[in-house]
């Protein structure tokens, strides 16, 4: 099976929506469903594969292809698990709290996917380009579709900064293409030292500074709060857990392919990052600011132990990735069931929170979010830490340690005020689905927490994989001289 | 004089270097619009004046004046003295991304007038730390 | 240098003088419906003058001018028309020296018929 | 000659820009913008690409210039006084960002100008080869569809999201609250003699994208103004949502299923599975599947850009 079908498939159902909005609002939430479930179990017949490459439309190097290696894959698998149990949350939300317009919300989740898939394996710059804008133009209706005041404020903001930045990468395309003359990301990978130094260091800076603002790194990440404020929670749980990722993905690809210098510049981004938005969070008291603050720290951490370089950070990054990236996907997703319930996305909302099921559910995913023993969250804390260890970092090392301490803070904040005695519970009826699903995702951080000598290989190989380029480059070329 | 003039302006050398100044001055000026301006449909606009910018900039320095166009007619056979068609096709697709794009941001602005009877950056403040 | 190119060149010279008349015009005017005279008029005639040199130059694409001909005969003037009327709905005045403004009587007269209706 | 031209076209297009930007009458702004990008069409022309010339003069100055001057039109407030002058309060703060601007403009340029190579790198030419044998006469529409087709089914996906947004958002609850148009007698009926000859332009550009400049995009684009000029001429005219529909959803669907046969018959995706012999590159029917490709791309942009106007126009409920 090719890997073209993670782009045709959601494509295909994207252009057909208006055959699925006509079945009705349960049709929809089940296309999404079985989608992204079949696109899951593409994704595992890849596993342990070897790197895999796909021509399209001609034969290397002319070609754009999609490549396929243990890197790619494991992104690819965290976005169709994560669109899975979005998919499962729209089909369990009751109808009442259905948007008139189901049919295009079908369009834009799947071209989210769509683009994001393609960030993640397309090995073409310009055509990651095109991807970029799709992934973006979805991201920015999805933001405004309640249209509120909120809603298109947020779109609009978001339209602006996301141009921006897309037009400072297509600036680093023009100049690399007039410099070295392809597209392809294998050539561009070999020959991009043999560029002069200073059009090196201005498409890097521009690079930079394109990818920063999609990867929310430190200088650049000024707007995501808002945008997390203005969309709805359940959009926002999709923007953490897979655009987030996506981009960390593209942004470390490209830094290690094309062998970028300022290693210590970005580690040091990320950890300024990391400590700037725990800090923030602190200070907020609407749930929807706080988790995206959260996130844009969880983001710096795995920045910072990316741009480390240390095999055991780089596999504590991956660990990392994808307890974060579930944990967000649950807390905003419980964030968005009490909005249809009490309309606030206020922190005092989770003093009426009544059923047990959402209580241990929201308690999980912040001991699982702060790296507590049992859960995915610590193997990946222990094994970053570890790297910074050995690394000699100790300034990074206390860093996180601190991180984790404010982080502590606003957990344990929210944690009293959830189990604390001046509670008020209201009765929060929650579908079976509902309580399946809240408790399958803290299930999955417990199982990456006590089975991780399950993943350890897997993530280690994913991370070895990413950060060699040589390996890249050959396969892709092939025989080509 | 003036014939000299003419022919200097034509050297590949010269040549790069008006399109360099030339497509980075329109850039500044998109860039000043982007910066300087807080009306949405400024700001659209000099971010399309941005786009045209590195347009000129990418064709004009991928582009050779002694080749031909890259189509074949029957005065034109073989493809050598025709010029690169990659970049053409790449400037093909960004201008129709920033169509969709332009059309999508005036949507927003209408519909966020109609609510709101605001169409200024600055008087947007529904978002941001409320006490 | 055959007959048909010689008339060719002809009404290439006589079609780009009338384009920079008419180019003369929009600058010489003083208000916008008179320079709509000038952009119009002139401007219809030059490339018409030269559309016909071209094709005594290529006789083989003499049908496709010809289409491309009528089609500028009826797009200028209809869109200046439609330029002048939009002026003038915005209100914007013409001088004196530019002739009288029947228009407004033929509205006021329209108005007031409808009134009675 | 060139040199000439190009340096004359960028000055102008940089004095237009500025005084476009500087304009508070937000519809004067617009029509000098769209004066910077004819600017670039002559630009494009020059540069001996007439594909993106005729792109830039169809969809980057003239349809996008139509949507901004509709979106003005909804948002019919004149600028207040007091708004106009906060604008111009900032003076200070604007000379500052100049300076910061053109300090960094100076400091690309120099870098650019040093490093630039002047010859250019032309990779394109393995490509140009290849089109010889397999691609079609226009070797950026072959290279467009057919090589880098990828792209162009992102592209086509990125069109899509931007009209689904555009009918997302400009729903209103019932009715329609579309923008007052002055009825013009002679438009109206000079509309009704042109609409045909444009449509026919429209579909002559999509057909022959393959042989000569033009394709899917800029035809499909043409194809929508010929609407536009009814949308603007007679109140009552609208699309019927259903033909746009499956036209759009039709051709979108059978574009990716040509792909993915492309995957089945040859296991390249969008490859060109249909014979397309080199002797026969000139004719209409050659190519392969590139002028199939560009007429499902150019009926889905004409429905799919039709359908924006006409939303930005009316605004008109619709699910």
């Amino acid at each position: 099976m090719s890997p073209v079908y993670f782009i045709a498939l959601p494509l295909f159902a994207a252009f057909g929506y208006r055959g699925v909005e006509a079945l009705g609002r349960r049709a929809v939430a089940m296309a999404l469903l079985m989608e992204s479930a079949a696109l899951l179990l593409l994704a595992a017949s890849f596993v342990g594969g070897g790197r895999v490459v796909e021509n399209i439309a001609i034969v290397q190097p002319l070609a754009i292809s999609l490549v396929i290696d243990s890197a790619s894959l494991f992104f690819v698998m965290l976005i169709t698990l994560s669109m899975t149990l979005f998919s499962l949350h729209y089909l369990f939300r009751r109808a009442e709290s259905a948007q008139k317009h189901e049919g295009r919300y079908f369009v834009f989740l799947n071209l989210l996917m769509a683009g994001t898939l393609g960030l993640v394996l397309s090995a073409d710059i310009f055509n990651l380009y095109v991807f970029i804008e799709i992934t973006g133009i979805s991201a920015y209706v999805l933001t405004a579709f309640q249209k509120s005041e909120q809603a298109l404020e947020g779109g609009i903001k978001y339209l602006i900064i996301g141009s921006v930045a897309s037009l400072f990468v297509f600036f680093a395309i023009i100049l690399i293409y007039l410099e070295l003359g392809t597209f392809n990301l294998a050539l561009i990978a070999k020959n991009f030292s043999s560029m002069p130094g200073p059009i090196i260091f201005v498409i890097s800076l521009l690079g930079f500074i394109g990818l920063g603002i999609k990867a929310k790194l430190f200088p650049l990440n000024f707007w995501v709060p808002d945008i997390y404020e203005a969309a709805h929670p359940e959009i926002a749980s999709l923007f953490s857990a897979i655009m987030a990722s996506a981009y960390i993905f593209l942004f470390f690809h490209l830094f290690y392919l094309f062998g970028i210098g300022f290693r210590e510049f970005v580690m040091t981004a990320g950890i300024v990052t990391m400590i700037v938005a725990e800090l923030a969070a602190l200070r907020q008291n609407d749930m929807k600011r706080i988790f995206a603050y959260s996130s844009i720290g969880q983001a710096g951490l795995v920045i910072a132990a990316l741009a480390l370089g240390n095999p055991h950070a780089t596999t504590g990054a991956f660990f990392l990735l994808i307890n974060n990236a579930l944990a967000k996907l649950l807390l905003f997703i419980i964030v968005s069931v009490l909005f249809y319930r009490f309309g606030s996305t206020h922190i005092d909302t989770l003093k009426k929170v009544g059923s047990k099921v959402t209580v241990a559910a929201l308690l999980m995913a912040f001991l699982t979010l702060l790296g507590m023993p049992p859960f995915g969250g610590f193997v990946g804390k222990f094994l970053v830490l570890e790297g910074f260890a050995e690394k000699g970092a100790y300034m990074a090392f206390g860093a996180i340690l601190v991180a984790a301490l404010i982080e502590a803070g606003y957990y344990f904040k929210m944690a009293g005020m959830l189990v604390g005695p001046n509670r008020s519970p209201e009765t929060l009826p929650l579908s079976i689905g509902y309580r399946s699903l809240f408790l399958l995702i803290p299930g999955l951080f417990l199982l990456l927490g006590i089975a991780f000598f399950l993943f350890l290989p897997y993530f280690g190989e994913s991370a070895a994989t990413l950060s060699d380029a040589q390996g890249f480059v050959a396969t892709l070329l092939g025989g080509v001289k | 004089m003036f014939e000299n003039l003419l022919t200097w302006l034509d050297s590949p050398q010269t040549l790069q270097a008006i399109v360099v100044t030339g497509s980075l001055l329109l850039f500044g000026i998109g860039f000043y619009g982007l910066l300087a301006y807080t009306r949405i449909i400024k700001i659209l606009i000099s971010l399309s004046i941005m786009e045209s910018a590195l347009f000129v900039f990418f064709l004009g320095l991928a582009s050779d004046p002694h080749k031909t166009a890259p189509i074949l007619g029957d005065l034109f056979k073989n493809f050598e003295k025709m010029n690169d068609p990659v970049p053409q096709a790449a400037i093909l697709t960004a201008i129709v991304i920033s169509l969709a794009t332009m059309s999508l941001g005036i949507s927003f602005a209408i519909e966020y007038y109609k609510r709101t009877g605001k169409n200024d950056i600055a008087q947007m403040d529904a978002l941001g730390e409320k006490r | 240098m055959g007959v048909l190119d010689i008339f060719g060149y002809i009404l290439a010279f006589m079609g780009s003088g009338s384009l920079i008349i008419s180019g003369l015009g929009i600058v010489r005017m003083p208000d916008i419906y008179t320079r709509i005279h000038a952009g119009t008029k002139a401007s219809t005639l030059g490339i018409l003058m030269i559309i016909a040199s071209a094709a005594c130059f290529e006789p083989a694409w003499s049908f496709k001018l010809l289409l491309l001909g009528a089609f500028i005969l009826i797009t200028n003037p209809l869109s200046s028309s439609a330029l002048a009327l939009a002026s003038y709905k915005q209100g914007v005045k013409h001088l004196e020296t530019s002739g009288v403004d029947e228009l407004a009587d033929k509205i006021k007269i329209k108005a007031d018929s409808k009134e009675k209706r | 000659m060139t040199g000439f031209i190009t340096l004359f076209t960028l000055l102008s297009m940089s004095v237009v820009a500025l005084f476009s930007l500087r304009q508070s009458n937000l519809t004067q702004s617009v029509v000098l913008f769209s004066g910077v990008g004819l600017g670039s069409v002559v630009l494009f022309f020059i540069f001996n690409a007439p594909d993106v010339a005729l792109t830039e003069a169809v969809i980057g100055s003239g349809i996008t210039a139509v949507v901004l001057l509709i979106g003005i039109r909804h948002m019919h407030k004149e600028p207040e006084i007091e708004e106009v002058m906060m604008e111009n309060r900032r003076g200070i703060r604007r000379i500052a960002i100049a300076l910061l601007v053109l300090l960094t403009l100076l400091l690309l340029g120099k870098t650019l100008l040093g490093a630039l190579s002047v010859e250019t790198s032309n990779a394109g030419q393995a490509l140009l080869e290849h089109a010889m044998q397999a691609g079609a006469a226009n070797a950026v529409t072959s290279v467009v569809t057919y090589f880098r087709g990828f792209d162009t089914l992102g592209e086509v996906a990125v069109l899509f999201l931007a009209a689904t947004g555009v009918g997302l958002l400009l729903t209103v609850e019932k009715g329609e609250d579309a923008i007052y148009i002055e009825p013009n007698f002679i438009l109206r009926i000079g509309s009704g003699f042109l609409f045909p000859l444009i449509l026919l332009f429209g579909l002559y550009i999509i057909v022959h994208g393959h042989l000569s400049p033009g394709g899917g995009f800029q035809g499909g684009v043409v194809i929508a103004a010929a609407f536009l000029l009814l949308f603007l001429t007679r109140r009552r005219f609208g699309l019927s949502h259903k033909i746009v529909t499956i036209l759009e959803s039709g051709a979108g669907m059978a574009y990716v299923l040509l792909g993915l046969t492309g995957l089945w018959l040859m296991g390249l995706f969008l490859g060109n599975f249909l014979p397309h012999p080199a002797e026969k590159i000139g004719m209409l029917v050659s190519g392969g599947i590139i002028p199939i490709i560009y007429i499902l791309i150019g009926i889905k942009v004409g429905s799919e850009i039709s359908y924006v106007v006409e939303k930005l126009i009316k605004r008109s409920h619709d699910v």
